[in-house]
C-alpha cells in the first residue's frame, strides 16, 4: 500500500514537470522554443498510439497484397487460416486468467481461453489437414 | 522479460502470420506456411506468459483451458467432414466473436491487469475501443451462429423478412451509439451487458434476412469484422501481434467478399440487404414447349470413351452428393483408356471460395490437373465432352448473352463450346441465382438426370465394360 | 537562458522519478509488480524503436509486394520515381536549415538541401515526362 | 503543430510513397500516382517547416536552396534526352547519397537541431545509426558517380581491375568499422571525415573493376544502398516518411537487381565481383566456314509489306542508335498496308530495366501493341517476320540449347521460331554478353548490315515504292 502511494506520488510528480515544460513552450519565443520542439520531433513525446496506427495501416496494405496473392485453389483454407490467427485474442484471455485480480475477470479470461484455444487447435489443424489433400501429380 | 524484447516478440509473431498467408499463394509452400502460423501463435502465448507470470493457481486454470479447448478443437478438426467446411468455418467464427466478448468484459472487470486504468476509473479511450470490440464481437458471435445454422441445413434457408427491418436495426444502432458514450461516463457494467445484449440481438436481426445461398458472402464480411475487432482490442492492450493480425484478418474477409461478389456478379450492400436466393427455384415455366435430350450412363460413358479431350466442371452439386471420390475413379478411368482429362473451376462453383478445389485435393485430384477459368476457358473449344456434374449457374450463357438477366456480366465456362455437354443433376431445375439454364435445351447438350454420386458410379460401372 | 535551466531541471526531475519507478518495480514482489507489469505490456514503456523498427519491417512487406506489382513496362519510371522519393531525406537538411545554430551546419544542410531539391524536381518532372509518353492506341 | 500530428503527417506521406508506386502497376494509373508522390513529398516538407519553424533568415535560405535545386532539377528533367536516362538515374544517385552524407556532416555539428544529444555527447545510438548511413551515402556518392562516367562513355566501360582490390576493398572495411567504434567514443569530426573519405574511396574501388554494361545492376544496387542509409537516417531523425520510404527504396532497389541477374542468369555476386563484359567481343573464329545470308532494305521491304504479322523485337542497338521514330515510322507504313504489327520486349533488353518500352513511349508507340516475352513468345510460331533490331543476346538460341553457354538457362525470345528472321545490326559481332550467335547464320535468318536507324528509314523509303 505503502508502495502504491508512492507511486501515485511519482505520477503527479510527472504529469506537473509534463505540465510546467509545456507552459514553458508555450510561453517560450519560437527561436528558444525550436530545440525543444526539434527534440520532440525525433520521437521523445510522441504518443504511442499513432505508432501502433502506423503499423495498422502498413499492415493493412500487407494484408491487401498477401491475400490477393493467395492461389484461388486455396481460397478455403484462407479462410481456415485466417480464422486460427485471429485467435491470436487470446493473450487478452491468458492476461485475464494469469493475472487478474477479480473472479468475475478470471472467469470470463478462462471462457475466453477455451473459446480462443478451440479456435487455434481446431483452425490449425484443419487447415494442415486440407494442405496435406493438396498434391501435384505423381510422375 | 522487458516490454520491449515483448513487443519485439509480438512483432515477430505479427510478420509470423503474415509468412503464413503469404505461403498459401502455391500449394507447395503452404504447409510450411501454416507451420509459420503455428510457430506465430505459440511466440505470441509465450511472450505473454512470460511478461505476465501467472501465480501458480493461473498457470494451471491456463493449461486446463488450453487442454480444454484445444482437445476439442483438434478432435473437431479431425473428425469433421470436407463438405462441412463452410459450417465450420462459420462455427469458429462465432468463437473468435465471444472470445472477444469475454476478454473485454474480463478487461471491464479487471482494468489493472490490462494497464487500462482502474474498475471505475477505466481511461476513456480504452473504454471506447473495447466497447467497438464488444459489439463488433457479439455481432459475430450471433450473426455466425445463424450462418452456421443455415449453412448446416437445421434452419431454413429462407430469408426471414421481419417488418420494419431497416427501422428496428436502425434504432438498435443508435441505441448502442448512446450506451456507448453512457458506458464512458458511468463506467457502469450494466451499461457494458445492455451493449453486449442489443449487439447479440443485431447480430440475429442482420444476418437472419439473407437467404442460406448467401452466408458464404456473410461469413467472409463476418471474419472481416472479426478482424477490425481483434485490431481494436489490439489497440487497447498495445499488442502488436493482435493488430497486426486483425489487419491481415480484415483484408482477407475484405477481399474474398468482394471475390464472390465479383464472381456473382453482384452488389455487396444488395447481398447485405438480403432477401435473395433462398430455396431454388423450379424450372421456368414459360409455356414454350423446349425439347430436352437425356441420356443414360451407358451413353455418357460411351462418348467420354471415345474422346480424346474431357473437361469436368464441379459444381455445388457435387459437394452435396459428395461425388468427388466417384469423380476421381472416372477420371482415373478415362486416363488409362488415353483420354486427356482436366478439371476446370469458376471462381465460385460451390459455396466457398475455393470449395472445389478442397473437395478435388481430398480426392486425391492433383493440383496441376485443376484449372482456373481464365485459364482453361479457351480450351473447351477443342474438348470432346464437358461433364458439368452439379454445376448450374456457372455454365449459364444467359451471363453472357442476355442483358436482362439478373446474372448478366458474370464471367462463366463455355462448356457449351465443347462437341457435347453432359449436365450431371437431378432435375431441370435451376441453381443458386434460380434462373433457368437455356443450356438445358440445346442440341450439343445431353442431360444425366439423377444424383451426382450415384450417376457417376455408373459410368465407373458402364466404363469397365 | 533561465528558461533552459529550468528545462534542465524538469528533465533531472523527470529521470529521478523514472528512476524511483523503476526501483520500485524491481523491489515489488512478482503479484505486486503484475499490474506495473501488465500496464508496460500495453505500451507505456516501450521503446519508441520498437515501434519504428515494425514500422520498418512492415514497409518491407509492402515494398516487396508494390514493387513487383509495377508493370515491367513501367520499370525506368520506377527506378526515376524511386529516386525522387528517396531525397525525402530533404527533411534533415531542412532542420538543419532552418534550425541549427552553427554556421558549419547549416553550411552542410543547405548543400544537403540543394542536392536533395534537384532530385525532388528533377525525379518527378523527368518522371511525368516519361508518363506522358505511355499512351493507349487510339481508337 | 503537435509532434503527434507531424507523425501522422509523416505517415501520411510515407503512405502517399506507396500509393505512388502502386499506380506503376498500370500506365493508366501512374500519372496519378506520380502525382501522389508528389504531395507526399510536399506534405513532408511543410510538416518539417511547421513542426520546427525556422526564423526568418533560415527561412529565406531554404526558399533559396529548393529554388536553385529545383530550378537545376527542372531544367536538367525537361532537357535530357530519353536515351540518356540510364545515365541521369546515376547521376541523381550520387546526389542522393552526397545529400545523405552532408546531412549526417549537419547532424554532427549541430545535434541539437536533431534533437540526438549535443556537441561532444552525440547519443551512441544516433552516432551509429548516423555513420552507417554517412558510410552507404559516401559509397552510393561515388560509386553512382562511376556508374554515370562509365554509362555516358566518359569513361571506359571495361574493368579496371586493380591488384589485391579484394585485400584492398576488405582492409578498408575493416578501418571504417574501427572508425565508426573510435567516432562513439571520441565524438570527433576528424574521426567523422576520415569515416567519410574512406567511404568515398570504397565507393570508387568497388565499381570500378565492373564493366560498363554490368553498370544497371550497379546503379540498382546503388538505389536499395540509398534506400537503407535513407532508413538508418530515418531512425536517427524518428521520421516515419524517411523510415517507410527507406524500405520502399531498399526494396525496390533489390528487386530490380535480382530481375536483372534472373534475366540475365547471372548471380548477383559474380556482377558486384566484375570483372566481366567490358567492350563487346568480335565474332568469334572458330575456324569453321559459315555462310551468312545478306539483305537489303528493299529486300526487307519486300518481305515485310507481303507479311500479314510482323513482331519487332528491339534491343540495345536501337537506343545507341535512336532508331525509335524511325521504327514507329515503319510499322505505321507496315499496319497501312494491313500487316499486324507487334512489339516483343526481352525483360533485359537494353541497359535498363523498362528501357525499350520508355524509347518505344516517346516515339508514340501505344503500349497495347508491345508485349512481354511471356505473353508473345508463343506467337513467332505465327509470325512471317521477326524483324530484330539492335537485339542480340535476347534472341541467341544458345540460352535455350547450349548447356556449355555462359547464358544457358536465360529465357530468350524464339524470333527463330518466325519463317523468316531479320536481323538489324552493324556487324556480326558478339553483344552485351560477348557470345556468338549461332542464329546468324540459320536458314531462314537474313542480315540487314548497318546502322539500326539508317536501315529503318531506308526501310521506309522502300516501302513507298
Ligand atoms: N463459391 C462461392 O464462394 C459462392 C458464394 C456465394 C454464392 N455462390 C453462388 O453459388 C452458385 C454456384 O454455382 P454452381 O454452378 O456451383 O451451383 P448452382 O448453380 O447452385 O447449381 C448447383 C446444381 O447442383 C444440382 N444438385 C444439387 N444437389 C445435387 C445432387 N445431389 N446431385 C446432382 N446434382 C445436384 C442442382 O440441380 P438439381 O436440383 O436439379 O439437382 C443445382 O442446379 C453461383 O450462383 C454462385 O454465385 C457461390
Ligand atoms: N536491360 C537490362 O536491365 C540489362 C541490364 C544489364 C545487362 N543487360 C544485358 O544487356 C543485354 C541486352 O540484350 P540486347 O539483345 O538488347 O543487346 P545486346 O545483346 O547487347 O546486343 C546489342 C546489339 O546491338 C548492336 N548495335 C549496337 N549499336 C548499333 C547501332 N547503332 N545500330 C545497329 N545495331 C547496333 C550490336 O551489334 P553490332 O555491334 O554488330 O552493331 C549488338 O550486338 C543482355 O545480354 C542483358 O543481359 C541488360
Amino acid at each position: 500500500m505503502e508502495q502504491s502511494a508512492f507511486e501515485q506520488a511519482l505520477d503527479q510528480l510527472d504529469q506537473a514537470s509534463a505540465a510546467a515544460r509545456l507552459a514553458l513552450q508555450e510561453a517560450g519565443g519560437a527561436a528558444d522554443a525550436a530545440g525543444g520542439i526539434a527534440h520532440a520531433a525525433t520521437g521523445g513525446a510522441i504518443d504511442p498510439f499513432v505508432f501502433r496506427f502506423a503499423i495498422f495501416v502498413l499492415a493493412i496494405f500487407v494484408g491487401y497484397y498477401v491475400v490477393w496473392s493467395v492461389t484461388p485453389a486455396l481460397h478455403t483454407p484462407l479462410m481456415s487460416v485466417t480464422n486460427a490467427i485471429s485467435s491470436v485474442i487470446v493473450v487478452g484471455a491468458l492476461l485475464a486468467v494469469g493475472i487478474s485480480a477479480s473472479g468475475l475477470a478470471t472467469g470470463f479470461g478462462f471462457i475466453a481461453l477455451v473459446l480462443a484455444s478451440v479456435n487455434i487447435f481446431g483452425g490449425f489443424l484443419v487447415t494442415q489437414r486440407m494442405l496435406a489433400m493438396y498434391k501435384k501429380k505423381e510422375k | 522479460m522487458s516490454v520491449n524484447l515483448a513487443s519485439f516478440l509480438y512483432l515477430v509473431s505479427g510478420v509470423l502470420f503474415i509468412m503464413a498467408l503469404r505461403g498459401l499463394s502455391h500449394p507447395t509452400t503452404s504447409r510450411q506456411g501454416n507451420l509459420y502460423g503455428m510457430i506465430g501463435m505459440a511466440i505470441a502465448i509465450i511472450t505473454t506468459l512470460a511478461l505476465a507470470t501467472p501465480s501458480f493457481g493461473g498457470f494451471v486454470l491456463i493449461v486446463a483451458g488450453i487442454a480444454i479447448g484445444g482437445g476439442a478443437g483438434a478432435v473437431i478438426a479431425k473428425r469433421i467432414a470436407m463438405t462441412a467446411m463452410p459450417q465450420l468455418v462459420a462455427a469458429f467464427h462465432s468463437l473468435v466473436g465471444l472470445a472477444a466478448v469475454m476478454v473485454a468484459a474480463a478487461a471491464m472487470y479487471s482494468p489493472e491487469s490490462f494497464g487500462i486504468g482502474a474498475v471505475g476509473a477505466i481511461h476513456a479511450q480504452a473504454l471506447v475501443e473495447m466497447s467497438l470490440g464488444v459489439a463488433i464481437g457479439a455481432i459475430t458471435f450471433t450473426g455466425s451462429i445463424i450462418a452456421f445454422l443455415k449453412l448446416d441445413g437445421r434452419m431454413s434457408g429462407k430469408p426471414i423478412m421481419l417488418p420494419m427491418r431497416h427501422v428496428v436495426n436502425a434504432a438498435i444502432a443508435i441505441g448502442l451509439f448512446v450506451l456507448i458514450i453512457m458506458l464512458v461516463t458511468t463506467q457502469s457494467t450494466t451499461v457494458f451487458w445492455l451493449i453486449v445484449l442489443l449487439s447479440l440481438a443485431l447480430g440475429v436481426l442482420i444476418i437472419i434476412p439473407i437467404g442460406g445461398a448467401d452466408m458464404p458472402v456473410v461469413v467472409s464480411m463476418l471474419n472481416s469484422y472479426s478482424g477490425w475487432a481483434a485490431a481494436g482490442i489490439g489497440f487497447t492492450l498495445g499488442n502488436l501481434a493482435l493488430i497486426i493480425t486483425g489487419a491481415l484478418v480484415g483484408s482477407s474477409g475484405a477481399i474474398l467478399s468482394y471475390i464472390m461478389c465479383k464472381g456473382m456478379n453482384r452488389s455487396f450492400i444488395s447481398v447485405i440487404l438480403g432477401g435473395f436466393g433462398g430455396e431454388t427455384a423450379a424450372a421456368a415455366d414459360d409455356g414454350i414447349e423446349r425439347t430436352v435430350k437425356q441420356g443414360s450412363a451407358d451413353d455418357a460413358a460411351y462418348l467420354m470413351a471415345n474422346a480424346s479431350k474431357v473437361i469436368i466442371v464441379p459444381g455445388y452439386g457435387m459437394a452435396v452428393a459428395q461425388a468427388q471420390h466417384a469423380l476421381r475413379e472416372m477420371a482415373d478411368k478415362l486416363k488409362a483408356a488415353g483420354v486427356e482429362v482436366k478439371y476446370a473451376i469458376h471462381p465460385v462453383a460451390g459455396r466457398m471460395p475455393g470449395h472445389m478445389n478442397v473437395l478435388l485435393a481430398e480426392a486425391n485430384v492433383p493440383y496441376d490437373e485443376v484449372f482456373e477459368l481464365e485459364d482453361i476457358n479457351s480450351e473447351f473449344a477443342q474438348a470432346d465432352v464437358a461433364y458439368v456434374i452439379g454445376a448450374n449457374d456457372v455454365t449459364n450463357p444467359a451471363a453472357r448473352d442476355d442483358k436482362s438477366s439478373p446474372i448478366y456480366g458474370m464471367p462463366i465456362l463455355d462448356v457449351d463450346k465443347a462437341r457435347t455437354c453432359l449436365f450431371v443433376k437431378r432435375s431441370l431445375g435451376s441453381g443458386y441465382a434460380g434462373i433457368d439454364n437455356t443450356l438445358f435445351y440445346k442440341d450439343g447438350t445431353m442431360m444425366l438426370l439423377g444424383d451426382a454420386k450415384k450417376m457417376t458410379e455408373q459410368i465407373v460401372k458402364a466404363l469397365d465394360h
